[in-house]
């Protein structure tokens, strides 16, 4: 099995074996012989040169996993290069820089315009959640090509809320 | 005499309350919004009643709903935890006026304490400091700008109801007064109902330090020591001790004196916490303000002088005296506690709601964790985002922090982001843990953290990072194992051989 | 300095370890037989290496894999925790030969006070009073007729070199003895690999209490008070309590400082427990043992006095002083301990092993859990069946019942069966509240229960027990659930109504 | 759905109608409105009259169930009249005593031979576990007809050991 797992832009790659408990790996060249072991309540525990490495797997969106190991939170994308759809989910347009919602939540205010000119870190609207208010900035300079959202709309997590160009 | 207790809040505090009931044999009733059918506190009461959907204005606000779930109920009693109603005048009217025992303190009292404005001329009558500034709310933005420009910037904008740093803004300029005060005033009217903000003088390098005091019905009113809470963020406090790291007993002792005085001058009863800046160069004192309720910080009081907190608050209510007096408070040891947010700390802490997959909480000596929800349960958007406080206890500070950073490597959430590794790398800061706290910490902490996270990254090209190679493995499998169903066995003997070869290897 | 150790132990007691290992930055390296490959103290430790498979004598009693492969880990030290190899002298005579530390007192301590008849001639020589009977292991069947006869029944068999119940039978009549000799003498071989037993006075309505040691290599001995341990069941400890109900000051003086004279008159090092008989009568004592290692009930005296004693074992074997002397121990409160094991309380203490399904282990102000396990993992028939020890906590000993309780009940372990509901009974018995305490304890109380159970049973078929009902009703549910999915959500506007209709029906 | 569920010999006539969460049930005649609701981590919600029930039901062996509510532990058997197989796997065969192993472990010693006489509560053999050692006493007066073991087996927790008639 050969993929290509990127951490935060850099991409590894992953090659390897599994044989039963036994799984024979090579991450960039470099060679683990590791014990796999399934945990009664989920996870996995890897036993590596003695060295306990207990994991945990979460798909997040797309090709993206977050894996936990021990105290240690890493975010991959996993990519299969054989496998169309992998290569091309990897990254959204990026024409025009798009507002996205963090998280769940309700528009209490927008202070652009469609059309409007923005400053990189201008602020476009303000989210509340959990009782927090949360203000997001513009992520480039330009103009506000769309606003896909009004003052009281409740908005999920990954929804785009204006776009940027 | 009280034999059930409803409790109007969710979430941890509903859980703590709950213990407390069951130590007393108190039966405890649970009032719910829909998103919390099956939260903990349902499931750890005896009995369990819908008020309203989720959002609070529905459900845990509904002051005539929660009434008249007790009296169908037959509680005796109500405690309203802390937040939601817990401060709020006309809820312990309604409920006395039910027939019912409010756990907490007068309405009159509360009216006094509960609003900063009025607290500060309490304190000022008392002969207790406070910070310069108008004790009054902020009537127009004339105003605002005329007390700010006599107190002289920075000056701080704070909500006259509330506290947990909703509707608090920190103003440098003066043209930065205006929008904030707009903000703090919204926040206030979102959080409280109420949108009164007051204004005053931001002291300069303050620690924050706090009270706990508890009076009987009885006239017994005696203080139990300190809590330090200059850790924050936004306004939030998120690490707490007791005692303070200046552990000085002078300090405390006249503190203590000064928050029993303002407490007997408004004739409470119960727990409540007097709030106050401590300059960290001259150790001078002022009064901020007055919580009437449970804080959420008990437990490290509780850690550390041993008396429970909410069990004395029902024993109180109930007409008890004083289970112990001033000289029976001992402080023992030392604790800390962190607030376990479902919160992004690499991402400008935003809220992370959602579902926890897997949960794993700590436990082993000095460990106290006092969470409000199971594994697989859903952190819901309407409300507060703290999952649990994590609480250790040490023979003295250098103990409870090794402990505090052990079960924090042992906790395990999944499935949502949370302020887990923030706390994981304030454990191991050395300012901390030479104790130099004052409430610029974190964003000088922040700033320290830029350059490591820096130069790490820049050593991971250099040497190899088998933590990182074996993640990328366990995500390699976890791609694979969709098709592939891992044998049930642990027991192969292959299993055996790669531990011997680990050790003869080893050997070499 | 010690900057890895390996822990030649399993379950609770290595987790305990790992936990204190973190807390000083001390990297923990687990060793595990087949059985307990993704065991609770492999998945806590930075290490693990497989010693064999699951038989204790093929993996936690190879002496020789464990310290090769302590030394091919690298680590500095071994921590034995409590049964295995613990009280074995050979074992720390390998370490030590090996270059590595052993933590727990020299292999020539071990051996004096090891042997429960050879340290009965060091208590006799210091002048400690002793239990009367033979000193010397029993040889022949004459021998221990003849012995049994000389002190007059009934008598108590015990295994020279271990603890625990294992190996031990009380007999009460002359025709009983040779009988009970076989089998004590087959599981004293099986526990701990040699048959010797020995003979002594059985003493009638004792109290066991226990005094906790502690001494540093530099001449520093002192005591960390009384244990009281007289709750047993099959000579097994089930119930401890620190202080001891007797809670007498001169008391814990006059033992403390036997312990002491004891501990010093073999040059002693590290953590051990001198157990005692006493006449709840006379409050006369008699010295029974010594367990030189962490005892099993260690948390109830970190608990009252604060003192982390694995922590503290650790500093003693790296060669620090104590860190705390006889006057700075001070006892604060109560604490009791329930070990709670895989046995059916309903038939006669049945082992009951297999997987746990659910667990849900209880958290709170008071509240210490010690556990080994994890939701979903099996516990093994080749171990000792002891899953958590639950402690509790209070200011006195009925706050700490109280929180004990409420543990209990919050306690949720599924899919085998625990003494869970017999603790839950224990702990609301008014003879157990009010502290009368003896080894004769549990047989009384079972004679209390079943009368009990009994009327129980009578007044179900009068009143109706709504909880039956409702357990009934979820066993006709989980039959259909087999065919029938429950909805996802659980906002239904019917469960509103319900909420709704039984908060009105409540009013009428 | 009409069950009959048997608690420790006595039977209650079981008859409910489930409708989404509500659930209209009829015990031995007396009625209940319960509210039943799916935990996240297993096990169930059951609400009757604001009374809250935490149940979770798990197999044992046949029809036999354990149920735990709250603190209480209860064991049931549950059958559908309308299933012959039901009726017949509530108890074994009669005629003879089985001395069966209530748990796995080992067997270490064995006190009678076949066609022996034992009185009721003679120890017939002794099986160690987690190493306690256990002596099986005989349920009844009679002869041992059958013995399945030999010192040194290791059985099961189910398994017949011996056969006394």
């Amino acid at each position: 099995m050969k993929l290509v797992v990127t951490d935060h832009g850099t991409a590894h790659q992953l090659e390897f074996e599994r044989d039963g408990h036994l799984v024979n790996a090579l991450v960039d060249g470099r060679a683990y012989q590791v014990e796999v072991n399934p945990l009664p309540d989920g996870g996995v525990l890897l036993v590596h040169d003695g060295q306990v490495h207990e994991c945990r797997v979460v798909p997040t969106a797309g090709n993206s996993v977050r894996v936990s190991s021990g105290a240690r939170e890493f975010e991959f994308q996993v990519r299969d290069p054989r496998k169309l759809a992998d290569a091309n989910s990897a990254d959204g347009g990026e024409g025009a820089a798009q507002l996205v919602a963090m998280m769940p939540g309700k528009i209490v205010r927008i202070m652009v315009e469609v059309g409007q000119e923005v400053n990189a870190q201008d602020a476009v609207l303000v989210v509340e959640a959990m009782k927090m208010q949360n203000e997001l900035r513009s992520p480039r300079s330009g103009v506000v090509r769309e606003l896909r959202v009004a003052t009281g709309d409740t908005v999920n997590g990954g929804d785009i809320l204006a776009v940027i160009e | 005499m009280i034999r059930k207790i409803l409790i109007a809040n969710r979430g941890e505090i509903a859980v703590r309350i709950i213990r407390a009931c069951r130590d007393l044999s108190i039966s405890p009733v649970a009032v719910c919004s829909e998103a919390d059918a099956t939260a903990q506190h349902v499931r750890l009461a005896d009995e369990a009643y819908l008020l309203g959907p989720a959002p609070s204005a529905e459900s845990y606000l509904r002051i005539d709903k929660i009434i008249e779930v007790a009296k169908a109920s037959g509680a005796d009693a109500i405690h309203p935890g802390y937040g939601f109603l817990a401060e709020n005048a006309g809820f312990a009217r309604a409920v006395t006026a039910a027939g019912l025992i409010f756990i907490g303190p007068s309405a009159e009292a509360m009216d006094m304490m509960g609003s900063k404005t009025s607290a500060r001329k309490v304190a000022q009558a008392a002969g207790v400091p406070i910070v310069p500034g108008a004790v009054e709310p902020i009537r127009s933005a004339d105003e605002a700008e005329r007390i700010a420009t006599e107190i002289g910037f920075p000056v701080m904008l704070k909500a006259a109801a509330g506290g947990g740093g909703k509707g608090m803004r920190l103003v440098f300029q003066p043209d930065e007064l205006l929008p904030a005060l707009e903000r703090a005033r919204s926040e206030a009217l979102s959080a409280f109902g109420d949108d009164a903000v007051y204004i005053e003088k931001a002291v300069e390098v303050p620690r924050h330090i706090e009270i706990q005091v508890f009076a009987d019905q009885h006239g017994n009113v005696v203080h139990l020591g300190e809590r330090e809470c200059s850790i924050q963020r936004r306004h939030q406090k998120v690490i707490e001790e007791c005692p303070s790291p200046i552990n000085s007993a002078e300090l405390r002792a006249t503190m203590g004196a000064a928050a029993v005085k303002l407490t007997a001058a408004v004739s409470y009863t119960g727990a409540g916490t007097i709030e106050f800046l401590v300059s960290d160069v001259t150790r001078e004192f002022y009064f901020l303000e007055m919580n009437t309720r449970l804080q959420v910080e008990h437990p490290v009081t509780e850690l550390v002088t041993g008396i429970d907190l909410v069990r004395e608050q029902i024993r109180v209510a109930s007409g008890a005296k004083l289970s112990f007096s001033q000289d029976d408070v001992r402080w023992n040891g030392h604790a800390i506690e962190c607030r376990v947010y479902a919160e992004d700390p690499e991402n400008n802490f935003l809220p992370s709601p959602g579902k926890i997959s897997y949960l794993r909480v700590p436990c082993g000596p000095g460990i106290r964790d006092d969470g409000g929800i199971a594994s697989g349960a859903e952190v819901s958007i309407y409300y507060d985002p703290m999952i649990s406080k994590l609480a250790a206890w040490g023979r003295d500070r250098d103990e409870a922090i090794d402990r505090m950073r052990r079960a924090l490597d042992e906790y395990f959430v999944e499935g949502i982001k949370t302020t887990l590794p923030f706390f994981r790398e304030i454990v191991r800061d050395q300012e901390f843990r030479d104790g130099k706290l004052d409430t610029g910490f974190i964003p000088r902490f922040n700033e320290r953290r830029k350059p490591a996270d820096e130069s790490e990254a820049g050593s991971a090209t250099s040497a190899i990072d088998v933590h990182l190679d074996l993640a990328l493995i366990a995500a390699g499998l976890a791609r694979v194992g969709k098709t592939h169903q891992p044998a049930p066995t642990l027991r192969t003997s292959k299993w055996k051989q790669q531990a011997r070869s680990a050790v003869v290897g080893g050997e070499q």
